[in-house]
């Protein structure tokens, strides 16, 4: 039986895949954002739940978070958003990027019982590596939820085990560090890459620092897709006055849109 | 990695493997004779090891009760237990080869430490420290820039220890390949808990030799202030097979019907924080709540998880001692003894003039005096003089 | 009671008798088995002796010359070299059956060390201060009242060290039947030089045990700061016989070329100050001179009279060190070995590494680390602050 | 042979023994100060050398002491003032009381010649107790200076030797302490002044404290003198306006006599 991940998945060349943090700047714009990004090609939406204390974030996305904790958004709510985002036309897989601890506290069957509710397909938890989620991980499978998992370029003998149990995607995570925009992509990421790709049954995304064409024009023959977070936050975070005013709204996803679609432009070449 | 179901390693992927390379080193080294022996001969010829172990005989008199002894961990070098750990630390990244180390602070007692065992053995340090830390404690600031380490502000969430420790890690996760991240307290990804409980141990099994020596006998009671919980775990480690009873005491702060409190073991529920599973101060979504006591070194929100494993199995008893209370025992042994406790420590002292009051002669309570006062001078004097005001007899 | 021609009594008659009966119990207590063994203790369970010493390894291989030790009086209880002398002082004030206690202070380290032993041995204690430096020395006036102390404020003179000993004294003439006057340095008439310095021959007693046990024979040169030279001579003491280069270092503050400097014995002339016939800092009247430095604890007119006395017969050279070179030697042992100094040991310090320098790596120097820069911190800051304005990498 | 403190001192029943600070005010007005007490009736004059670490004194002497340093006053011409009294008609001993250090610096020789040019008559240094005085003593009695002695309560076992070696009078120091005035006398006093009286064969003076008739009443059936010093110092104080303007320093001089008359009455009694 497929997954509703495998059956939600567009078929494409390359996935895109970005990230959004959940209530930044407002929940209802993050729901226009996620269909903006549905138009401009993304194979697979991430939605990050914002989190006082996230470890694997750079500046960028704590900032998103901090904006969205201050709009009261939880785990719960953000992802009741999947559901209106479905209503408005959202057809592609979505994943709960979430850190471990609120997971926790909204209690397992909570959660899943939330997430078939709201029809998400996928779960991400940066802080829940191979060793201490595999609890998790059969009870997705039970769940019908896509565990996605991620290697590092320190994970070495760790690859094999970690990619031939991916699910979904595996996430490549392209540089040593937590996410952000960086300059240049180190050398040795082909090697890790096609490490990844030699275990891994399911498309090898690339993430961590993509920011602009350039690295997707370079990284694109060694990957099967490319998750873009902190690059979308930022110009999100720039277009905040204007997304906020009902006014200037239609213009702002617009340039949003056209923003993302010129950013993965090498991917649909 | 885990204290009953506490503990494991809730980090990022690429945290993995250099922590279990760390694990795999520590498990060797920790039972290799020279590494030890280095270890030992440091904490004996540069921090002054071992630390006294002190009759309070005025405090026994005062109070009628048990006998009161106090494990002086205020005589290490740098004044607090903290540099046990850090020389150990500082060894095993010898060992790695990594030549930068990197550490959080909150009040700068262990980033004052790192800097010092960074120094000693020729390495780079990197403090993160909060803003609003930076501000209130510019001189440890001052502190470790002499020792030559670089400080660097930490303007996210509260600005505070909780958010260094963030940023550390975050800077580590980055650096992780030549760089050694040195925790500071019983907490953060599995084996830091175990690696600096075996680092902190020093002080429970001197203590027993030293008790042992004096009395012929074990304690009837040993109490410890409880932040992270490093010189609690390291007191009470060699005694866990004992009958003897352990105590560890939180902050109550303001109070715990209050929402300024640190007592993460009292008041706190099962979560993940730093890398670890434990208690700590959450709301009901999983965010994590800033916590609050008058010591900087027991304001963490949550707490080592193999306390949280103690609390479970009920070998120890967690209590709290609210700022008033502590304040009162650091100023009673200020005056019957001569010595003026760190205010952590003052905690573990409240609680022990309770407890030896309700024992006899024949029993003993040994206190351990993580670290001095000196640090707290400035603080004590602004909130005894603002609380007395216009009385000079404080 | 005489160093050669220096030391001696002069002293108002109301004080010769209980000068006398001092100075009779002393000569039977140090004597007395109990006595001695009581003062071990103390120094060892409450005060953490034998202080550590320190190879500074680092500093050595740096300089490139003999290898240097370190003798840590920083890691005694209350932070210096002060305190052996006033637990002795205590217990012998205890056999006399005073509990009162007088004591000068400058800065406020021996204040500290006086009451923190009367807080421990039940005493009540007065300690006088210049007006001056209670203002530039809060902390340690807290420090003080929270040990129970009462600190009077002395108007009189340049309201600093020297005429607050001056008080001192003249509340002792009027008191004298029931207090105890604790001098804080080897300076004061016959025996307060002698009884100081058979307190802090401990320093040089422990430093001579653990130098043969590492090194298997003495060292090349001993340093050590001077300001009445009570760290000094209890290190010095116990070499005074053997082939061993003996070095005192005053403060030569702001350079001996300017009035402002406190280097006694070089710059000075032979006169009575504080009962004692030493080595001073006065005009041509035999008007006492203020002296400077910016150690609190180096900047007394005069000096311990045997140190006059061992600089006549040549046994120890004496050397100045400026305000300037005592703070770049702090600045590197903070760096190089992770070990903030006191102000007034950077001054032995910034000597030892010239000293070093000139020997060959088959010699050592052993340098006694009176104190630790913790209560310096604050007063480098502005120092090093000031002097660098835009630059950040002192 | 006589002394010159033996041929210049009065015959008198009690000895009053008044002790003012060289050049407190000022120089000139010391000089005049001296006269005035002459005519009240002091029998031997302590002159005061200012110093700066007075240890022996108490506030009123430490305070009279800072502002004849200011007006530049040295141990050697203090000494030479005593010539200038002379000229003004000065006939009594006068003692140099000082601390030892001064003496120390001015070399003996010097200070020995200084005091047999001007006229003076003895020495007390307040600092120099038995033990450490031999020599000085000895070059004294060379010199034909007198040197005085003092005990004090806390002499007990010293009190021979030192009474029995006493030269001009014995000084008794009334009370534990320093100079200054004191409201009552010790009950211990008596039995500590006969005790001196034992063992002297010289006029036993009783010092520190003394201020008022009352006092002297009380002492004078157990002595044969009294010093007085702060009392006077504290009166010169308070009349320094007084006496450093031109216009009303004879009416402050007379006012100083006057209130020495009053005090010491008992002793003419």
């Amino acid at each position: 039986m497929k997954t509703t991940f495998e059956q939600r998945l567009p078929k494409k060349n390359k996935l895109f895949i970005p990230f959004i943090v959940a209530g930044d700047p407002h929940p209802n714009i993050t729901v226009d954002l996620a269909i903006m990004l549905q138009e401009a090609g993304a194979s697979v939406l991430e939605l990050g739940i914002p989190y006082s204390d996230p470890l694997a974030d750079g500046p960028v996305i704590q900032k998103a978070a901090s904006r969205a904790l201050k709009n009261e958004v939880t785990l719960e709510n953000s992802i009741k958003l999947v559901s209106i985002m479905r209503k408005k036309g959202l057809k592609i897989p979505v994943i709960i990027f979430t850190y471990y601890n609120p997971v926790l506290q909204l209690g397992e069957d909570n959660f899943f019982a939330l997430v078939q509710q709201n029809e998400v397909d996928g779960l991400l938890i940066p802080d829940l590596p191979f060793e201490e989620n595999e609890s998790l991980r059969e009870k997705c499978q039970q769940n019908g939820v896509t565990f996605i998992s991620l290697v590092a370029p320190t994970s070495t003998n760790r690859i094999a085990k970690i990619a031939t149990n991916a699910q979904g995607f595996l996430y490549c995570v392209s540089a040593l560090g937590v996410t952000g925009v960086r300059n240049s992509i180190h050398d040795h990421i082909y090697s890790f890459l096609e490490e990844a790709k030699k275990y891994s049954n399911v498309p090898v995304a690339v993430g961590f620092g993509i920011s602009n064409s350039t690295q997707i024009e370079a990284l694109k023959g060694y990957c099967d897709g490319v998750v873009i977070g902190s690059a979308l936050v930022q110009k999100i975070e720039e277009l905040i006055p204007k997304l906020m005013d009902e006014e200037t709204k239609t213009t702002a996803l617009l340039n949003f849109k056209n923003y993302v679609s010129s950013i993965i432009s090498p991917i649909n070449n | 990695g885990r204290f009953g179901t506490f503990g494991g390693r809730f980090v990022p992927e690429t945290l993995m493997q250099p922590l279990e390379e760390l694990e795999q080193l520590l498990c060797a080294t920790m039972k290799d004779g020279e590494f030890l022996q280095e270890y030992f001969n440091v904490l004996k010829e540069y921090s002054g090891r071992p630390t006294a172990l002190t009759y309070a005989s005025n405090l026994t008199k005062l109070l009628g009760g048990a006998k009161i002894y106090l494990k002086r961990e205020d005589l290490n070098h740098t004044g607090a237990h903290k540099i046990n750990n850090a020389i150990g630390q500082a060894l095993l990244a010898k060992r790695m080869g990594k030549r930068k180390i990197i550490a959080e602070t909150g009040a700068g007692q262990h980033g004052v430490a790192a800097a010092t065992v960074a120094a000693r053995f020729g390495m780079e340090c990197t403090v993160f420290m909060g803003e609003e830390d930076i501000s209130r404690q510019k001189l440890n600031v001052f502190r470790m820039k002499l020792l030559g380490a670089e400080v660097i502000p930490v303007s996210s969430g509260n600005k505070t220890l909780k958010d260094a420790t963030n940023e550390a890690i975050r800077y580590w996760v980055q650096n992780c390949e030549d760089h050694f991240y040195m925790i500071g307290s019983v907490v953060g990804p599995h084996p830091y808990p175990k690696m600096v409980r075996d680092f902190q141990r020093i002080i429970g099994d001197e203590a027993r030799d030293q008790f042992i020596e004096r009395e012929g006998r074990l304690p009837t009671a040993i109490v410890a202030c409880v932040g992270g919980g490093s010189n609690a775990i390291g007191m009470f480690f060699p005694f866990l097979e004992d009958d003897v009873q352990l105590i560890g005491v939180e902050a109550a702060g303001k109070g715990l019907d209050t929402d300024l409190h640190a007592a993460t073991i009292t008041m706190g529920t099962e979560g993940v924080i730093h890398g670890s599973l434990t208690l700590l101060l959450q709301d009901k979504n999983g965010q994590i709540i800033e916590p609050y006591s008058i010591s900087a070194g027991l304001d963490y929100p949550g707490v080592g998880p193999e306390h949280a494993y103690l609390a479970s199995n009920k070998r120890v008893m967690y209590k709290s001692v609210t700022d008033e209370e502590a304040i009162e025992a650091l100023q009673l042994l200020s005056k019957v003894e001569g010595i003026i406790p760190a205010i952590e420590s003052a905690h573990a002292l409240a609680k022990a003039y309770e407890v030896a009051k309700q024992l006899s002669q024949e029993d003993s309570v040994l206190v351990c005096l993580s670290g001095r006062g000196d640090k707290d001078v400035h603080s004590l004097m602004s909130y005894i003089e603002g609380e007395n005001q216009n009385e000079d007899n404080f």
